[in-house]
């Protein structure tokens, strides 16, 4: 092997504080180094046309540069290497500017640990192979998993651009929490004549296959080719035959079943359409509360259901779809308010969650839009409102903020006013985020035009007097305790990720944080992508977000899936595990912890088990090079072989050091 | 044989120590339940009764041997112009390294200190001289302490050897009441005995010669195994007899190490930066990769194979090429210390006896 | 152990559906076992069980993968088939285990740590406690407790976990000793650079005979193990105590809660090198990090193959 | 190179691409100055991290081994560092035996924003090393003082007990 | 350094390399001291173990005829770490080379006899070494024939010295590849078949063969329907060797070392070694 190596002074980034020169020197000096030499700027136009002139006129068959972070330059070394005529993969990099000249005052002593980084670049490159990216065709469906309205822009956006959509949505109808919103703020228009519209083109958009009252099962595959086994949950309705006439709600005599639509204020039947506007218009019955399921006995809904469609005896069902991308759209889920109790969330029936005040105030919700209090029906009159409820409380391990509620408890103090012009709004607040577009403006309406009181400070607790609830908290800005009596109080529950994120995270592999939010790939740079290919990210799954912010990342989202599918082939990284057929005894015990499935059991012509690394699926953890005992699966790139002679040459193992 | 001098008990250590003067000396001692050679050092645990537990060949044979050592010599230029020969290729500097070191061995048994003869007719031949081997052996003395007390596990009377054989030995040493009657076998030998610690041991002569004999009648009749030579390439073929032989067999090179006749070896090479050796290492034919091939392939692939090749070599073909001397001594230690207790003299004579049934 | 009798008609009637069944017979004299195996009915006579049956024959099973094989186990030997078969290594319906009780067995090295190398052993008798070895012309008295392995003195399991017949009756016995190691004691209170020390020395011994990895039954590598490998070149070939003592980190990393305390490795070494010690120690860890013995249940994981989000005895890293 | 006389230790790091390798070019992006002696090796995740080699190079002569991946939950192959830490929590407790001083080896997590805490890490480690001093060496035979220790410890019955 | 070290590699230079096949390289080599080139002799059939220093060492017979003295020429297929390595290397490298080691082929015994050649693949480079010694040393043998297969042509080295052979009148060249392939104007077969089909008398005729093991498995019977006896039939073997002078112990068959003792054997020789191949 002739290695050449290419010392850059970063202008005096690195020059500064490490001596190139002497590095460049001492680097000749290793283990076939055939060329040395120190660049000013080695990422420059011609520090690069350098690199590609000395593999030429040298003969090098790899590179070594020693420069800033891998992470920073390493594609463009490797487009030049490649341009030299190298495979891009007979390249290392030392990184002696983020490790060293940056981070190290002693010259003397950076010199010294710049020379070594450049040394094990150098043991690790003799141990090199070329690589090669291997191509495969692409399934070019996408699945988008969670139909509110994240999954819906991105939806309509990928059919738009011609692509087949599954939509797999866990409820009954698409809409989402959006859906149950009255208004939204800061244009106080009303949700659903926003949302409606895209809803119906879901549903009527022939390449977007919805599939409501379904989740994921399992997802098998790779970028290009997953295959997804959905599970249909049994409605107990045939969708077929369904017209979603609502004679069945009628006639239902279990009428006080849960309405999950308008969050438990008020009832519903057995068997229901959520919704008025639900996509589908289907009705479900919940086994829960119908008599044919609790009692044994009833089937009212089936002798006079028009089309004959209900079925008591239907079962899951499983299916199968095909794609080459994921996009998951799961939203979020409000925090449990009943662990404050000092709110008397749960306790008192007026204390109420910003949810379900939002039913209150909706149109189409249990009291058609007159907002009443839940435990007499009364009008209230002074309404408190209290923010970050589960969230920036460490108490309740919700050290985030939400992001809207400051947003939504403005816009839901307005409408209040709108609603009840007699009416008085408190909200106790810790501080007011409103950093979006006209959305300041929105919250100092609501105080100049709308007299809302904001109080800042924490409650410290509610209890009823009478028919009424006292709220006591402490004003910090006035350095007094208040006390506030209110007829309802409004909790400004804070998101928190979805029930079975985590869940579904790892069915389809990808990481999530403490909270259960998906982790996305850079936090900066690749905000809707995961770490595994071909899964991406939209809307609340990754961070509690409003709706322009979800509305916008799932057309990012279905903006990266287009891309992903310009091609026709896709290339994989080739920095993936190897099995040595030879050594391998077919204990797949690398099976057992790949985290990516992307290791299977196979037998080769003698009829021995061997394991086989499939290289699509294959991310380059090398997880399972440390998993196999005799090393007969070895990461490429990151050899055992590799990662020693790295130690050994740190490492010598002589007796030099006294 | 020279004249017979008595070396008493308490003499011992001073006359190990009077060995020191410009030689390494190496003696048995106890480590756990061990007895192994180590370097003599004062107060050490030094364990003459019993057999060591690994044979002295360590000591002409090491368990590495560097053989050479190389260097690249560093490119002299290279300054990013490409002025002159930078595409020169490196130069190699290889230096041998032969064995200097003068060594005594004190306290093998009769049987270790023979097994260097049979090193001996394959490393030094008309042919080919290995002068790491010539080298070590004709700098180390071995002094031999003859065997009182064989254990179930000796049958060196069955392979050409005996309690106070002395061959490849320089001085034995007969254990008796007191102390040791001494004999120089060699010149070197005598060397050694010219010490003040000796007396005379003529008077002992009758005991020494009485301590043999009774060894002797423990050991028993000695087992024939001239005929295994043939019996042995006949059953060649026969790979039920091989299989039954090795079932227990664990493939562990147990046997190869401990045995003062097994002078197989392995060369690799090894690097640190720029330079490195090449090193030569005690191997077993008992290990899969003895010899796996580059392409895969492997003559011996299973324990069966490679058992028949030890048993084989040291009771066929070498007989066969030397003068019919069996390259084995006797010592037992294969079946002594084999976790499984594979029983050489056992499949030898299985062998031996063996008869076709279909024939 | 009782019931050879019992043990000889079980094996007879099943052996008609076996290739082989692996067992014990007396070895080359009368205070040495060594594997039988038994392939035609007039084997079984050579049969014998009892306290000088140390060796494990669980070692044997992978190599025979394709076979029927029957075997007899102690309830040290059942945990290594039970690991085995928890990481698919062997095929239980190719298995047919015969499980014993045990009341201990010999380290032979013990013995001669006693009364020296043996000489001519002619009989052995193990009578209420006393093993009896008449050795030339000598008797030598020796208490059964003072010369069984270590493992014995804190055996948890002297009854083969899993097995297809049993043979007498359970014991019941509880030895009541917690499974610490009471030579360990002693090694714990050595000082670190004591111990370092210590290793240093036993590790200069070890001839890199593969004796401990050849005879450990979870060893399942063999033939493919990295100790010999130059891809990956974990280990020169050198026979130096710092190679030496690598090749013991790698054996004892990879048995890492896979080890199930059989002792096969430090009664194969040739040198008598306490590996144990290193397996019991780190066994020690598995147990106080994961709650975990190896080969105690067919269904469980071995825990380097699995993980917890929240580990229960692993604190959060501080710094 | 040999470590640099008298002023610098021999500390190995093994960092995961994604959480700390990005961490310690935060740390330096932000110009957190740390002490020289730590050289880092790059791994794709901890979960690559084979115990043998933090051994290896303790055979080697290491004089520190530090291990840093991403912190539980935000691995970027979701399960790689809860696989490492498994392993190296057990090396951890295993490393006395060998009479390697445990404080030698630390692994921990740092993320690729957690520059200052980066900076900690390395400072607070290397300090440590320093306190401890080298490290006792395989390749080092044996002083006769050792030897007669070893050997009075195997007379007197204490020592390991498996030689009495 | 003593002269009769047999451990102790020469020092050489690579001269040139060919890439003869995708896996095959040929490498001609002269020894680094002038004078010891100049000295240097072997016999045909006698094997080098070639060097690279820091992986190991691997035995590649001399397929250059020692007629032919300007450089050692070995042909390497890659298989193993040193192979690999070796490949990797270009004119110029340094290598280690002992030699010669090993016996030849009786090629005294086969004087004023009809000789017939059946390599295959890598198997041809044994034979190269006594068919070029056997051309320049002509008037000393009868009728000399080739027969040389390969997978494809492809797979067959020495190509660019084909035509040369083919041109020759007093070697008759015959080629075989084992499947069709696109402008291949020559056989196409298995090399036992087309054996068979060219119908070798063996009056007067030793046949030398190389190859992989099936096929000289093939060969061998093949030459047995056709009436060679074992002593005329010769061939090489190959094994892991190390020492390369009968004491390591790894490469026997019986008391046979094949470093030593081999790697030409003929039939009947082999005959009575045991079978372990």
């Amino acid at each position: 092997m002739r290695i050449g190596v290419f010392v850059c002074h970063c202008g005096s980034n690195i020059a500064g504080t490490v001596d190139c020169e002497k590095v460049a020197a001492a680097a000749k000096d290793f283990p076939d180094v055939v060329y040395s030499d120190d660049t000013m700027y080695a990422c420059s136009e011609p520090g690069q046309q350098g690199i590609i002139e000395a593999v030429k006129e040298h003969k090098l068959t790899g590179v070594v540069v020693a420069s800033c972070s891998p992470r920073m330059h390493e594609p463009t070394f490797r487009r030049a290497v490649e341009r030299a005529g190298l495979n891009k993969y007979m390249f290392e990099m030392a990184n002696i500017r983020e490790h060293v000249s940056w981070v190290g005052k002693d010259k003397e002593l950076n010199t010294n640990k710049a020379i070594d980084l450049v040394m094990i670049a150098a043991e690790k490159l003799r141990r090199d192979k070329p690589l090669i990216s291997k191509k495969f065709d692409i399934n070019k469906r996408v699945l988008i998993i969670g139909g509110g309205v994240a999954g819906i822009q991105a939806a309509l956006d990928c059919a738009d651009g011609g692509l087949e959509v599954v939509l797999v949505e866990k409820t009954t109808s698409i809409g989402g929490k959006m859906a149950k919103l009255d208004k939204t703020f800061p244009t106080v228009d009303c949700s659903s004549c926003v949302l409606g519209p895209k809803m119906v083109d879901v549903a009527q958009n022939p390449n977007i296959t919805l599939h409501t009252y379904s989740e994921i099962e399992e997802v098998g595959g790779y970028v290009g080719n997953f295959e997804i086994k959905v599970k249909k949950k049994a409605t107990f309705v045939d969708w077929e035959k369904c017209t979603g006439c609502g004679l069945c709600m009628e006639k239902c005599p279990s009428k006080k079943s849960f309405d999950y639509f308008n969050e438990g204020i008020g009832t519903t039947t057995a068997i229901n359409i959520p919704f008025p506007q639900a996509i589908p218009k289907k009705a479900k019955i919940d086994a829960d509360f119908c008599r044919k399921f609790t009692k044994g006995k009833c089937g009212v809904c089936a002798k006079i259901c028009p089309t004959k469609a209900i079925d008591f005896e239907m079962k899951d069902e499983i299916i199968t779809e095909n794609v080459g991308a994921i996009i998951t759209a799961t939203g979020y889920d409000l925090f449990d308010f009943k662990k404050y109790a000092e709110y008397g969330a749960g306790k008192y029936p007026d204390v109420i969650t910003s949810m379900q005040y939002e039913r209150l105030m909706s149109a189409s919700g249990p009291t058609t839009g007159h907002i009443k209090r839940p435990s007499d029906g009364k009008e209230p009159k002074n309404i408190v409102f209290i923010q970050c409820v589960g969230s920036r409380d460490k108490s309740v391990n919700r050290p985030y903020c939400s992001g809207f509620c400051c947003m939504y408890t403005a816009k839901q103090a307005i409408l209040t006013k709108d609603h009840i012009p007699d009416s008085q709004s408190y909200v106790f607040y810790m501080d007011i985020r409103s950093p979006g577009k006209s959305y300041d403006e929105f919250v100092r309406r609501g105080i100049e035009e709308y007299g809302t009181e904001y109080i800042r400070g924490r409650v410290a607790m509610v209890y009823p007097v009478g028919d009424k609830l006292i709220v006591r908290g402490a004003d910090t800005l006035a350095g007094s305790q208040v006390e506030v009596e209110a007829d309802l109080v409004v909790l400004a529950v804070g998101a928190e990720s979805a029930v079975g994120a985590p869940q579904l995270a790892e069915t389809l592999r990808i990481s999530y944080d403490t909270y259960g939010f998906y982790m996305e790939s850079h936090p900066k740079l690749k905000p809707v992508e995961t770490n595994t290919a071909g899964v991406y990210l939209a809307g609340a799954c990754q961070g509690p977000k409003d709706i322009p912010a979800s509305v916008g990342q799932g057309s990012a989202a279905a903006a990266k899936v287009l891309a992903l599918f310009s091609k026709d082939q896709l290339e994989s990284d080739p920095q993936t595990a190897l099995v040595n057929a030879a050594r391998c005894i077919g204990c797949y015990k690398c099976v057992e912890t790949c985290p990516f499935g992307a290791i299977k059991e196979i037998e080769d012509r003698f009829g021995n088990a061997k394991a086989e690394v499939i290289e699509t699926i294959c991310q380059g953890c090398g997880l399972c090079s440390v998993t196999c005992p005799q090393s007969a699966i070895q990461l490429q790139h990151f050899t055992d072989n590799q990662i020693l002679s790295e130690v050994k040459a740190l490492c010598p193992s002589m007796m030099e050091k006294s | 044989m020279s004249e017979k001098k008595f070396l008493k008990n308490e003499s011992v250590i001073p006359f190990i120590e009077g060995l020191a003067g410009g030689r390494k000396v190496l003696v048995p001692v106890c480590e756990g339940d061990a007895v192994i050679y180590r370097p003599y050092r004062k107060d050490c645990r030094l364990e003459l009764t019993r057999m060591p537990t690994i044979s002295p060949k360590d000591a002409t044979f090491p368990r590495t041997e560097t053989l050479m050592t190389f260097k690249q010599a560093p490119v002299a230029k290279t300054e990013g112009d490409g002025e002159g020969d930078s595409d020169a290729q490196p130069k190699l500097e290889l230096t041998e390294t032969l064995p200097e070191e003068k060594v005594v061995v004190f306290g093998s048994r009769p049987c270790g200190a023979r097994g260097k003869s049979i090193f001996t007719r394959v490393y030094e031949t008309e042919d080919v001289k290995d002068p790491y081997f010539i080298g070590r052996r004709d700098n180390t003395l071995f002094v031999s302490i003859a065997c009182a007390a064989p254990e179930t596990t000796c049958f060196c009377t069955s392979v050409g050897g005996g309690p106070a054989d002395t061959t490849g030995s320089d001085v034995i040493l007969i254990p008796v009441d007191g102390g040791y009657v001494a004999e120089a076998v060699t010149e070197h030998g005598a060397e050694l005995l010219q010490s003040d610690l000796l007396t005379s041991g003529a008077d002992k002569a009758g005991e020494a010669e009485a301590v043999i004999q009774k060894s002797m009648e423990l050991l028993g009749d000695a087992d024939d195994f001239s005929i295994a030579r043939e019996k042995l390439i006949e059953l060649f073929d026969n790979d039920e007899f091989w299989f039954d032989m090795s079932a227990k067999c664990i493939s562990c090179g147990t046997c190869t190490y401990l045995c003062p006749t097994c002078y197989c070896f392995n060369i690799t090479d090894e690097t640190a930066g720029k330079s490195g050796k090449r090193i030569r290492t005690w191997d077993t034919c008992m290990s899969n990769m003895f010899t796996m091939e580059a392409s895969g392939h492997n003559p011996r692939t299973s324990k069966a194979n490679r058992l028949k090749n030890r048993v084989g070599h040291k009771f066929s073909y070498y007989p066969s090429l030397h003068d019919k001397v069996i390259a084995c001594c006797g010592c037992g230690r294969c079946i002594k210390s084999c976790p499984a207790a594979v029983d050489i003299r056992e499949i030898v004579k299985s062998a031996q006896e063996y008869e076709d049934v279909n024939e | 152990m009782t019931g050879l009798e019992e043990l000889k008609t079980k094996i007879l009637g099943a052996l008609p559906e076996l290739d082989v069944v692996i067992g014990w017979e007396q070895g080359y004299d009368a205070l040495n076992a060594t594997p039988l195996f038994i392939r035609k009915p007039e084997d079984v006579e050579r049969l014998i069980i009892g306290p000088l049956c140390a060796h494990n024959l669980a070692t044997y099973l992978p190599g025979l993968k394709d076979k029927k094989v029957g075997i007899v186990v102690k309830g040290c030997d059942s945990r290594a088939v039970i690991e085995l078969l928890q990481e698919k290594l062997i095929n239980k319906d190719n298995i047919t285990i015969f499980g014993l009780k045990c009341d201990g067995v010999v380290n032979l090295n013990k013995i001669r740590k006693k009364i020296g190398d043996l000489g001519q052993i002619r009989k052995v008798v193990f009578d209420s406690g006393i093993i009896t070895i008449t050795a030339g012309e000598t008797d030598h008295q020796l208490k059964f407790s003072e010369v069984r392995m270590d493992k014995c003195d804190t055996c948890k399991y002297p009854n083969a976990l899993l097995f297809d017949h049993f043979i007498g009756t359970p014991d019941d016995r509880q030895n009541g000793i917690e499974p610490e190691h009471i030579s360990d004691a002693e090694f714990e209170k050595m000082s670190l650079e004591d111990r370092f020390a210590f290793w240093k020395q036993e590790m200069s011994r070890c001839v890199r005979c593969y004796a401990c990895r050849n005879a450990c039954p979870m060893c399942v590598c063999r033939d493919h193990c990295v100790a010999v490998t130059r891809d990956p070149h974990w280990i020169s070939q050198e026979n130096d105590t710092a190679d030496n003592w690598m090749f013991q980190m790698i054996h004892v990393m990879h048995l890492t809660g896979r080890c199930v305390e059989c002792g096969e490795c430090e009664r194969a070494c040739p040198m008598d090198i306490p590996l144990m010690l290193l397996r019991r120690q780190m066994n020690k860890g598995v147990r106080d990090v994961f709650e975990y013995e190896a080969g105690i249940d067919p269904q469980g994981k071995p825990p380097l193959l699995t993980f917890k989000v929240e580990e229960d005895n692993i604190p959060e890293r501080e710094w | 190179m040999p470590v640099y006389d008298g002023k610098e230790l021999r500390i190995i790091g093994f960092l995961c691409n994604w959480c700390s390798y990005a961490g310690a070019d935060t740390a330096g992006v932000g110009r957190f100055q740390q002490p020289t002696d730590l050289r880092i090796i790059k791994v794709p995740c901890s979960g690559r991290i084979d115990p043998l080699f933090i051994l290896k190079a303790f055979q080697g002569g290491a004089d520190g081994v530090l291990v840093s991946g991403c912190h539980p939950r935000d691995c970027h192959y979701a399960e790689g560092n809860y696989y490492a830490r498994r392993r190296l929590e057990l090396l951890k407790r295993f490393l006395p035996v060998t009479g390697i001083d445990p404080d030698r080896f630390e692994y921990t997590w740092v993320s690729a924003s957690e520059a200052p805490r980066w900076q900690h890490v390395v400072q607070t480690f290397t300090d440590r090393i320093h306190k401890l001093g080298p490290s006792p060496l395989l390749a080092a035979p044996l002083t006769d003082a050792e030897m007669a220790k070893l050997q009075s410890q195997v007379e007197a019955g204490s020592g390991c007990g498996c030689h009495k | 350094m003593s002269m009769n070290n047999p451990y102790l590699p020469e020092m050489a230079t690579i001269n040139e390399v060919i890439e003869e096949t995708h896996n095959i390289k040929t490498f001609r080599v002269t020894l680094n001291d002038t004078e010891k080139m100049k000295n240097f002799t072997f016999e045909p059939g006698q094997v080098g173990q070639l060097s690279v220093f820091g992986v190991g060492e691997s035995t590649f017979v001399i397929n250059s005829p020692p007629t032919r003295m300007d450089y050692l020429q070995f042909s390497v297929m890659r298989t193993g770490e040193v192979t690999t390595k070796l490949h990797s290397l270009e004119a110029g490298d340094q290598i280690g080379v002992r030699a010669p080691l090993g016996k030849c082929f009786p090629y005294e015994d086969m004087k004023g006899k009809d000789i017939i050649f059946v390599g295959g693949g890598i198997g041809m480079a044994p034979l190269r070494t006594l068919l070029l010694y056997m051309l320049d040393n002509r008037k000393d043998y009868g009728n000399i024939s080739l027969l040389y297969g390969a997978r494809s042509p492809n797979d067959m080295a020495y190509s660019y010295e084909l035509d040369e052979w083919f041109s020759r009148k007093d070697l008759d060249t015959t080629l075989t590849i084992d499947v069709e392939f696109p402008d291949w104007k020559h056989r196409v077969g298995l090399i036992p078949n087309v054996l068979l089909e060219m119908n070798p008398s063996p009056e007067n005729c030793v046949a030398v063969t190389c190859g992989p093991p099936i096929m000289i498995k093939f060969t061998l019977q093949a030459l047995k329907k056709l009436g060679f006896e074992d002593n005329q039939i010769v061939t090489t073997l190959e094994k892991r060797m190390k020492c390369g002078v009968g004491i390591c112990g790894r490469c026997n068959i019986g008391g046979s070392y094949v470093c030593k003792d081999g790697p030409a054997y003929t039939y009947e020789q082999l005959k009575q070694l045991p079978n372990e191949l």
